[in-house]
């Protein structure tokens, strides 16, 4: 049943997506884009990643929608059609090599919620079962991206820094700082 | 189930991640406006982000918070981690993205490709 | 605290903290000093591994005190601590002149953010090298990528803007190709620590995800080394740029990518693999040598001397991913010498560019006619980092150009010898009409061009310095190289 | 000195002292006449130097020195052998003559950036020692392209667009051919060989198959762009639009001859002789040799402008040596090394006269010399002398080298090579005889006489001991012979 | 949209609300869905919803660049701050486990705590910052 519901979800968010590629206003793009993250959120939750769910929801359809609207809302509101029927050729042939090479690669990989695929059996397991006791945080996401890859939280925090300092830069109008 | 249907099962996630992955790609390459290129990669990064999700997923698992069931199967937490990163990096560049296509929007007075290359035509 | 035993996070992370501290420095006169005072320390840092890695070998350092590979490593080896230095050093030369503000809209007020900024690339690309794991090492790719993104849209020509935005969208494809590629090298081993990934990738080659893998991160680290046909993104941003930001990346940015395709290529996949059964070399050495001939013809016909430098990096790219592909121990050396070489003549030509346009006001061929006297210092620089583009003999670039072509005729691939010598002709052309017109052609009026100040001066004299000083004795560069590639290669 | 220091830091000492000779003349910018003293106490000193080199040569050979170069167990060597010191010795005194000579002429023609070329000559003559002195191939290589690259600001002297024109063509033929050629050649050399030092009796004989030694053999004959083989030589004459004195320095001391020199030494120092001998590749680039030596002569005699003529005369007469260095035999090679030291007096004898014209009387073209002679006997008389002496008439040196190269092709039954030195002493003879004859006999058109007058002393000087030098290697050819036998002999040869 | 009364009073009551969730999700990390970056975002939507409500002026005027600029880079030096930390109590770079040098998982606690609260910071106020500078441009 989960997994019908899976597939279905699955062909409603390609359906999205493909909707967004085609239509030409760009505020109803922005729009569908949040309910686009909305359903992606809730296969998240059917795959058991509530935290990357949240995260989705709470950006997509929060964070990048009101910025994509307040972009949007400081220029042009559609977008112009133009045939690029080179362009397009180049692009249909540079998709079909990544699906080409995506569906290649698929079909030796460990099927989908396969128990003994290497992720769950190699390192993994460590932190399903040593992470209460090593950092005693029942959630083991957060233990993870706290603690045993930090670091690498780190890094998205200052991913986070980069971003903020650079529209900082490249908007801010100084004339206005610090009164 | 048949074979091939237990086939399709145990590769329907990725191929619909791919299937996101060459939309946003395709977005990218052709769309000359450049929110629609942005739009672009978001899509494509959710392919990407779909992808790593679903092989963490574990058949019959439960999200990976510690409950007290002692022969709990947890879902693998890794992937979700990795995930949580990415969608981060994703929004930093969508919205330094969205401050570049601003500015050009102001120097150029357009945020359509063509006129913007136009534009600086000598 | 034993400093010593934690150099490698120190590395990283005092730029990292540096840079928010920069962006608290209100006062604009604090917050250049303190960029400099960074950009040094991590110098001396860098400096510190490499004789700490020439000593005692690899340098492992567990992040969090977890050890691999549930926890992320820092693997410093000779390769990375070479490119360390390379990248911290041309931070640290680069930053002082950034108060000028050459070529850069940025006000007092904001410069301080430009530094943070500055200061971020750098973090990245550290960040990049020093890595053991597979993910982190994108998150830092992304990192430094974002960082130059605003960097180079804070150019004063508008065009800055759209160059940026184009770098952004390509750049952002090229990370994801590369996290495609980690998630399905992922997928298959479970582990994202590079060591494991190379003991445990072995048994699993001949698995198409593996390949798949291989040939995405390829792809991905390709569109970030600016390795044609996947450079579109570069000449521009080049060209517009900030002139210390061009003269930064273009020292620093593509070795980073061209760094990444080592790695994965060496320790993560298996040589013996990748150009055996997988014959990537048959992609990348046609591809370097297309791209030699491609830049440097192009680079040829541009009038705007940044874009014909951009250009000019198209083609050393080029010969850096030849001397990948070609697969040996002479091949490798020369790429890593080359990665190193072509910083130093690179970051002084765009630094000469940066001197020009600070006294003509652009880059122009036009103005360079009878700079020869009015700027004989800078022109001088000029000549001599040209002639080690060209590879003329006492100057860096005929050293990597030797181990290429020795490489080359190892492999048996005679064809690439002399194609290599042949597109290292064409630089003569684009170089030497420069100078032509700065030392043949009169000047245009009678106003008085000084000389650049020393600010600018001596950081080119410096770089010049180093190209004919490491042409001359290479026991530094080589030396390293070989020690690496001893690394790379397993024999230890 | 001898006991000061070994002898085998000579040639470092020699390549030393002109360097050390452009921070003085830099600093003497401003006061021309202690630049150009500055400039000949150098060349004094120099020839001083490597006298007292070609002295300890004949007490037994001078250890070679070793520096770490640039590339990894590749180390500079420079290491003194007879063939290098006749080099060495004939450009070194070529470049006190010459100096003298351009302190008048540049001078007398009132020349713009004096110091600028004095101090890029002083340069060249620097790395032209390191080119005789290099006791391997790589240090050769790199003083090779140090000469190309101090030589391109005296080509270009003028500033002018042809200057400009012929400065890219130098460049152009020059670093093309040696980077996309020569340095090929020497990879590959290093990697079949394992090294790359002069060795007598060569270092490649038994350790490469015939057809892979003989396209090496012709990556370094046409990398070495020096030499001017044809279709390589077309940069000669178009450096012609340079001072004389810079024409001197390419004709004469260093260029061409430090090409020719390389191309004699590596046929000696890394084929061999025997090597040389059993590859078909030798015959077929004699046969270029050969073609240069005659097209070049048949080209000089279409020329009017007399320093374009000079120059096709310096290409027949390069192959000369190339053919020396391909007949692969003793004779020959004396012959070809012996060449090196009488072309050189000879044809700047010639130089130095086309310039004292130009400066005297203004006239480069042949066809304006008409009854000149009357004016000019001295430099006409000089002329005559170069000429005879290249055309290798007794009582000038020009004979013993001509005699010896036919002497070798005799001795390897290669007569066809034979004809074409007799051929081209023929066609010597036609174009440059001409000259002094119309100088001499044709009547001086009316009204020139009287503006017209000698050239600056500084010139005549220059010219009388240049044409000296001619007769004198007539006289006494054996020291330099000698000399040069050694190289043949193991304990002479690097 | 500022002359709606009831949005506005409704906004007045609802902001609170939306920060003491944000604060929840913060706090409930550990246990739960959530974290410093979700928190942050949540937080960061509170002051945009204030900001489009009453107008971006007065967003400026209560977060002023510095303000935002401290929480920006505050953020960031509270995290990469608790690894120094533990390099100087001794253990490798964010090693929280030396933080409390008897209770290792204790000072793990503290290490996630403190650097969550690090995230958290960053991201409201970096996404507030963004969304003012564009909104100001758009006010404009």
């Amino acid at each position: 049943m989960e997994q019908i519901i899976d597939i279905l979800l699955l062909l409603l968010v390609v359906a999205m997506a493909i909707a967004m590629a085609r239509l030409t206003n760009l505020i109803a793009i922005a729009i569908l884009g949040g309910v686009y993250s909305l359903v992606l959120a809730s296969i998240y939750v059917l795959l058991d990643a509530v935290d990357v769910a949240f995260t989705e929801a709470a950006v997509g359809a929060g964070i990048t929608l009101t910025l994509m609207l307040a972009a949007i809302s400081l220029s042009a509101r559609r977008e112009r059609l133009r045939r690029r029927p080179v362009r397009n050729a180049i692009a249909v042939a540079a998709c079909s090599v990544v699906a080409a090479g995506m569906i290649y690669a698929s079909l030796e990989m460990p099927h989908f919620g396969d128990p003994d695929a290497p992720i769950h059996t190699h390192v993994a397991p460590r932190y399903i079962e040593a992470s209460p006791e090593e950092i005693g945080v029942p959630n083991m996401v957060t233990s993870i991206l706290a603690s045993y890859r930090g670091y690498d939280t780190l890094g998205e925090t200052t991913v986070i820094f980069t971003a903020g300092i650079a529209v900082l830069a490249l908007l801010w109008r100084w004339r206005r700082d610090g009164r | 189930m048949t074979e091939a249907l237990v086939f399709f099962m145990a590769h329907a996630n990725t191929w619909a991640a791919t299937a996101l992955l060459c939309v946003g790609l395709w977005v990218i390459m052709v769309r000359g406006n450049l929110f629609k290129k942005v739009i672009g990669l978001n899509i494509f990064q959710t392919g990407v982000f779909l992808f790593y999700i679903s092989m963490g997923y574990v058949r019959g698992g439960t999200a990976p918070i510690v409950v007290d069931d002692p022969d709990a199967v947890y879902s693998n937490p890794l992937p979700h981690v990795l995930i949580l990163t990415a969608i981060v990096v994703s929004v930093a560049t969508t919205s330094l993205a969205l401050a570049l296509i601003v500015r050009i929007r102001e120097s150029y007075g357009t945020t359509e490709e063509d006129d913007v290359i136009a534009a600086d035509e000598p | 605290m034993n400093l010593l035993a934690h150099l490698p996070a120190l590395q990283i992370v005092v730029p990292l903290v540096g840079a928010p501290i920069c962006a608290l420095l209100f006062n604009p006169r604090l917050a250049q000093p303190f960029a400099v005072l960074v950009s040094l320390v991590t110098f001396a840092i860098s400096i510190a591994l490499l004789n700490q890695v020439l000593a005692e070998g690899e340098v492992v350092y567990r992040m969090g005190g977890w050890e691999p590979p549930w926890g992320i490593v820092y693997v410093v080896d000779p390769l990375n601590a070479l490119l360390l230095c390379l990248v911290s050093g041309m931070a640290a030369i680069v930053m002082p002149a950034v108060r000028l503000g050459i070529g850069s809209e940025t006000t007092e007020r904001s410069r301080r953010l430009f530094l943070t900024l500055a200061l971020l690339a750098l973090t990245g690309m550290l960040g990049i090298v020093i890595t053991g794991d597979a993910f982190n090492l994108y998150v830092f790719l992304e990192i430094s990528s974002l960082s130059s993104y605003a960097l180079i849209a804070t150019g004063t020509d508008r065009r800055a803007a759209a160059a940026a935005f184009n770098y952004l969208v390509q750049g952002t494809v090229g990370a994801t190709f590369i996290l495609i590629g980690i998630g399905l090298l992922y997928m298959m081993t479970g582990t994202l620590n590079m060591a494991d990934l190379g003991e445990r990738v072995v048994d699993l080659r001949h698995t198409a995800p593996i390949q798949a893998a291989l040939a995405f991160i390829l792809v991905g680290a390709a569109v970030k080394a600016a390795l044609f046909p996947a450079h579109a993104w570069m000449p521009n941003a080049y060209t517009y740029a900030p002139s210390m930001v061009s003269a930064f990346f273009g020292a620093t940015a593509t070795k980073v990518g061209a760094y990444i395709m080592i790695r994965f290529i060496f320790t993560v996949f298996g040589a013996e693999w990748v150009f055996g059964d997988m014959m990537v070399g048959w992609v990348l050495v046609p591809l370097g040598i297309a791209a030699a001939f491609a830049g440097s013809l192009v680079a040829i016909w541009q009038t705007d001397l940044k874009r014909m430098l951009a250009y000019s990096s198209v083609a050393q790219v080029g010969y850096i991913s030849a001397a990948i592909g070609l697969g040996n121990k002479d091949g490798l050396i020369a790429a890593i010498v080359h990665v190193f070489n072509h910083g130093l003549m690179k970051g002084a030509l765009f630094m000469v560019m940066a001197c020009v346009i600070l006294r003509m006001g652009r880059a122009d061929i036009s103005s360079f006619r009878g700079l020869g006297r009015r700027m004989p210092v800078t022109m001088g620089c000029f000549v001599v980092a040209g002639l080690s583009m060209i590879g003329v003999p006492l100057t860096v670039g005929f050293v990597s150009k030797w181990y290429l072509i020795l490489g080359a005729v190892e492999a048996g691939m005679w064809p690439v010898a002399v194609l290599v010598v042949m597109s290292s002709l064409l630089a003569v052309v684009y170089i030497w009409r420069v100078v032509e017109v700065a030392y043949f052609a009169p000047p245009p009026d009678t106003a008085r061009v000084r000389e650049a100040p020393a600010l600018l001066l001596v950081p080119t004299l410096l770089l010049t310095v180093l190209c004919v000083a490491f042409g001359v004795a290479t026991d530094t560069t080589v030396g390293v190289a070989s020690y690496a590639v001893s690394f790379l290669m397993g024999e230890p | 000195m001898m006991t000061a220091l070994p002898a085998s830091w000579l040639p470092l000492i020699a390549i030393a002292v002109p360097l050390l000779c452009v921070p003085l003349i830099l600093f003497a910018r401003r006061f021309p006449d202690v630049r150009e003293t500055i400039t000949l106490g150098g060349a004094s000193l120099l020839i001083v130097i490597v006298a007292l080199l070609a002295w300890t040569l004949t007490l037994g050979p001078v250890v070679p020195l070793e520096v770490s170069g640039p590339i990894a167990n590749l180390p500079l060597t420079l290491s003194v052998e007879p063939l290098g010191m006749i080099f060495a010795l004939v450009a070194s005194f070529l470049w006190l003559v010459t100096t003298i000579y351009a302190v008048g002429y540049m001078r007398g023609h009132h020349e713009k950036n004096q110091t600028r070329f004095y101090v890029f000559f002083a340069i060249a003559i620097a790395a032209t020692m390191g080119i005789a002195f290099a006791g391997d191939l790589m240090t050769l290589f790199i003083f090779y392209e140090v000469l190309t690259l101090s030589t391109f600001p005296l080509v270009t002297h003028a500033g002018t667009d042809e200057a400009r024109r012929a400065g890219r063509l130098y460049l152009g033929i020059l670093m093309g051919s040696s980077i996309g050629l020569f340095l090929v050649a020497i990879v590959v050399t290093y990697t079949v060989a394992g090294t790359l030092e002069f060795q007598h009796g060569g270092i490649l004989a038994g350790k490469v198959e015939p057809a892979l030694a003989g396209l090496l053999l012709a990556l370094y004959v046409f990398g070495i762009g020096k030499v001017a083989v044809m279709p390589l030589h077309r940069w000669l004459p178009a450096a012609m639009v340079a001072p004389t004195p810079v024409s001197a320095l390419l004709h004469a001391v260093a260029v061409v001859k430090a090409g020719a020199f390389s191309v004699l030494k590596i046929a000696t120092f890394i084929f061999g002789f025997d090597l040389l001998g059993s590859l078909t590749a030798t015959g077929l680039l004699q046969a270029v040799a050969a073609f240069t030596v005659i097209a070049a002569s048949l080209v000089a005699l279409t020329k009017d402008n007399l320093k374009a003529r000079l120059a096709y005369s310096t290409i027949s007469q390069l192959s000369y040596i190339v053919l020396a260095a391909l007949i692969a035999d003793p004779a020959a090679f004396l012959g070809g090394g012996l060449h090196i030291a009488t072309h050189a007096f000879g044809k700047i004898t010639l130089f130095f006269c086309a310039g004292a014209i130009l400066v005297a009387a203004h006239k480069t073209d042949i066809s304006q010399l008409d009854g000149m002679g009357r004016v000019m006997p001295f430099t006409f008389g000089a002329f005559l002398i170069g000429s005879l002496s290249l055309i290798g008439l007794p009582p000038f040196g020009g004979l013993w080298s001509k005699w010896l190269l036919i002497e070798g092709a005799l001795d390897t039954q290669q007569w066809i090579l034979v004809a074409v030195f007799a051929t081209s002493t023929l066609l010597n003879i036609a174009y440059l005889l001409p000259i002094p004859f119309r100088a001499f006999f044709r009547p001086l058109p009316e009204g020139a006489s009287s503006r017209l007058h000698e050239a600056p002393m500084a010139c005549l000087v220059a010219i009388a001991i240049t044409s000296a030098g001619c007769v004198v290697l007539f006289f006494a050819p054996d020291p330099l012979i000698d000399l040069l036998a050694r190289a043949l002999t193991r304990q002479g040869s690097p | 949209m500022n002359e709606h009364l009831i949005v506005r009073v409704v906004t007045k009551m609802l902001v609170p609300f939306v920060l003491l969730f944000a604060i929840y999700v913060q706090m409930h990390g550990d246990f739960g869905p959530g974290g410093g970056f979700q928190a942050g975002v949540i937080f960061a939507t509170g002051f945009i919803v204030y900001g489009l409500v009453f107008g971006i002026e007065r967003l400026i005027k209560a977060l002023p660049l510095r303000i935002l600029l401290f929480g920006i880079s505050g953020g960031l030096l509270l995290y990469a701050g608790v690894g120094i930390a533990s390099l100087f109590a001794g253990g490798t770079y964010l090693d929280y486990g030396v933080l409390d040098s008897h209770d290792p998982v204790h000072g793990q606690h503290l290490g996630i705590l403190l650097v969550e609260l690090g995230v958290g910071i960053t991201v409201a106020s970096v996404m507030t910052a963004i969304f003012i500078t564009f909104a100001e441009r758009w006010h404009r």
